[in-house]
C-alpha cells in the first residue's frame, strides 16, 4: 500500500510510525519532504527501511523548503501527476496525518 | 479512474487545501475523473466567500470555485462542521436563524453521508490534513 | 449498496483537538451504510480509549459514551497497538471498551487489506 | 496586574480558545485586569457570528461575546489574519468589495499593533494555540 | 520563567525541548498533562529533571482525559486559578506552541 | 514608548503552516514600534532560515526576501540553537541571513531575560 506523510519527521511520529507497519510505498509530501533530505538524523532511518519500502518525495515542497539539491539517494523524485499516479498504482492509500 | 478527495483544513493556515487542489488539477490532467471533493473539520472553512488574501498571494477560495466551474467539480461541505464553524448557505441561514450567509460558488452543503458515499463509489479516496 | 471494507485510522489525543470526536461521527455514518468497518487505535490514538473522561472541567462535550454505542452499530473491529499501548504505560484494563491487540506489523497487514482507509 | 491574551486557533478545533476562554474568566475572578484579547491566526475564526453548534455542546463564539460584555473586554481580531480567512465587519465590507458581514458582537478588527502595545501594556502576556 | 507546554510528549518534541532549556517551572495543560501521568516512557524524563524544574499541571485537563488518578508524584495539580497565579509569580512565560 | 525586550520563538517548518509567515510579520511590527526585538529559531524553526526557498511548484508565497528585511528593520538579534541544526545536517553556511549560534541552555538563559516571549 501507498503511506503518505506529510510531517516532519523532527516534529512529529508518523514517518516512524509508518515505517514501523511493514512494507510498501511511502510518499514524502509537505513537511514530511524533510524526511528525505540528506544529513540529518531521519536519513539513516529512512536508508535502513529501503529493504522494505519504495520512497517517494515530491519534488515542489522539496524546492519550497530549499532541500532539493540535498535528497538522500534512493528517493524517487515525483511531480502532482506522479503522486496522482502512485495513488492509482496502489489499490490503497493512507494518510499519516 | 475515479477519485474522491477529503480536505480536512481551512485556507492558509495550513497547506493541506494547497496540496490538494494541485492534486486535483493533476488527477483531471492525468484524464482520470473526480467523483467528489469533501470538506470536513476546517475544511469548510475553503468554503467562504469573504476572504480578500494579499494581492500577491493566490486566492484559494476563488481557485477552488473556478475549478469547480470549469471541471463541474461536486464539492461538498460537511453540514456539522460548516454550522460549528460559521459557513452558511441560503437554507442553513435560514433553519438557524443567522442574518448572513458566505457560502462561496460551486460549493453545496450536505451530510456526512456524502463522504462515506464518495469511499464508496471512488476508487481512490485520498485525504489531505494537519 | 456496494459493501467497502473501511479502516479509520485514529492517531490523535482526545480533547486537545477536535479530530477524535469528528471522526467518530465519520464511523457512525459509514456503519449506516452498512460499510464492513473497523478502526484501529495507534500512537496518541489509544488516549482515546482511555476510560473515565471527566470534561466538565475544560467544558467539552465527552464522547466516552459514543464508543458505547458502536456495539449497537455493529462496529466491533476495535484494533489497538500494543507498542502504543505500552509506550503510554496503558493496558486494555485501562480502556473503555473491549478490543483486539495487535503489533504494528500486524495492523500494517490489516491496512493494507482495506478499501478505504481515513485516517484523523 | 495587567493580562493580555492572544488566541491563535479557531474554535472547536484546538482546544486554545477554550482554555483561553477558562484563563481569561479565572483572570477577571482573581481580581486582575484583561488589557486586551487579540485573536491571530486562524483565531479570528473565533469571531464569526454564524456559528451554530450543537445544542448540547458549549457556545464558544457566544461566550467570548458575553464575556466582552459583561466585563468590558477589549477584543481584538487582526484584520490581515481577518481577510484571509474571511472574517468581515462593516468597514471591511465596503472596503474589499464584500456582500456580507460575519463579525460577532463584542469584537473588533484592528492592526497588529495592537498586539504588540497588548505586550507593553499589559503586565503579563499570554498565548494560547496549537 | 513559567514554561506553558500544550503538547503530548508522545506526538511533538515541545516538552522535550523545554526542559533543555535548563530550569524553572513548567505548567501542562490540554494534552500536555499526558507527561505527568504515570507508567508512560515520559515519566522518567519529567522524574529526571525535578531538581531544575517545579512542574504543575491542570487538573481539568487531566480529568477530561481520565488520568487524574495516576499523577506522577512531585507535580502540583493546580485550577485555573492557580494557572493565572502561575502567570503572574513568573514576571516570563512562554507557551511551546 | 516604554521599551520591552520582545523575543519570537520560531520551532515550526516553514509552508506547511503558516504560523512562520504571519509570525515575521508581527516581528516586524514590534521593530516598527521601536521595541527591543530578538527571534530564537529552534526545532523544526530553524527550517524557516534554510536558503533557497523555490515556491513556485506549490503556489505559495516565499517569505525569504523578508528574512532580508530584518536588518533594515533594525532586527539583528538572530538566535539559532546548535542541536536543532546539527540534529538536521545544517550548518550556518545553509542559513539565508548571519545568526548566533547557542546551546539550548544559552538560550533558555535569554528567554528568561525577556519581558514577553511569543511563540508560533
Amino acid at each position: 500500500m501507498l503511506h503518505i506523510i506529510n510531517k516532519s519527521p523532527y516534529d512529529r511520529p508518523a514517518f516512524y510510525s509508518a515505517l514501523k507497519t511493514g512494507e510498501g510505498a511511502i510518499l514524502l509530501i509537505e513537511d514530511g519532504v524533510y524526511a528525505a533530505a540528506k544529513g540529518g538524523v531521519a536519513e539513516a532511518k529512512l536508508k535502513a527501511a529501503t529493504d522494505k519500502f519504495k520512497f517517494y518525495a515530491l519534488t515542489a515542497d522539496l524546492e519550497a523548503r530549499g532541500i532539493a539539491d540535498r535528497v538522500v539517494d534512493g528517493v524517487t523524485l515525483v511531480n502532482y501527476a506522479g503522486f496522482v499516479d502512485l495513488v492509482a498504482e496502489y489499490k490503497t492509500n493512507q494518510s499519516w496525518l | 479512474m475515479k477519485f474522491a478527495i477529503l480536505v480536512n483544513e481551512g485556507p492558509y493556515t495550513h497547506q493541506a487545501s494547497d496540496t490538494a487542489f494541485n492534486f486535483a488539477k493533476a488527477v483531471l490532467a492525468q484524464g482520470h475523473e473526480i467523483f467528489r471533493v469533501f470538506f470536513y473539520h476546517d475544511g469548510v472553512n475553503n468554503a467562504t466567500r469573504l476572504t480578500t488574501p494579499p494581492q500577491d498571494d493566490r486566492n484559494i477560495v476563488d481557485r477552488w470555485s473556478k475549478l469547480a466551474k470549469t471541471s463541474e467539480l461536486d464539492m461538498v461541505v460537511c453540514v456539522a462542521a460548516a454550522q460549528r464553524r460559521g459557513i452558511v448557505d441560503d437554507g442553513e441561514m435560514k433553519r438557524n436563524g443567522k442574518d448572513a450567509t458566505n457560502l462561496a460558488p460551486g460549493f453545496r452543503i450536505s451530510g456526512l453521508g456524502q463522504l462515506v458515499e464518495a469511499g464508496i463509489q471512488a476508487d481512490r479516496l485520498v485525504v489531505f490534513g494537519d | 449498496m456496494t459493501t467497502k471494507q473501511f479502516m479509520f485510522v485514529n492517531r490523535k489525543a482526545p480533547y486537545g483537538t477536535i479530530y477524535a470526536w469528528e471522526s467518530l461521527e465519520v464511523v457512525l455514518i459509514a456503519a449506516a451504510f452498512e460499510q464492513d468497518v473497523s478502526m484501529a487505535f495507534l500512537d496518541d490514538g489509544v488516549y482515546q480509549l482511555k476510560k473515565g473522561h471527566q470534561t466538565k472541567g475544560i467544558e467539552v462535550k465527552a464522547f466516552e459514551k459514543t464508543f458505547g454505542a458502536l456495539e449497537d452499530y455493529d462496529v466491533t473491529k476495535i484494533y489497538v497497538d500494543q507498542e502504543s499501548l505500552t509506550e503510554r504505560g496503558l493496558t486494555t484494563d485501562d480502556l473503555a471498551l473491549p478490543v483486539e491487540v495487535f503489533s504494528r506489523a500486524e495492523l500494517g497487514k490489516l491496512m493494507e487489506e482495506q478499501d478505504v482507509v481515513l485516517s484523523f
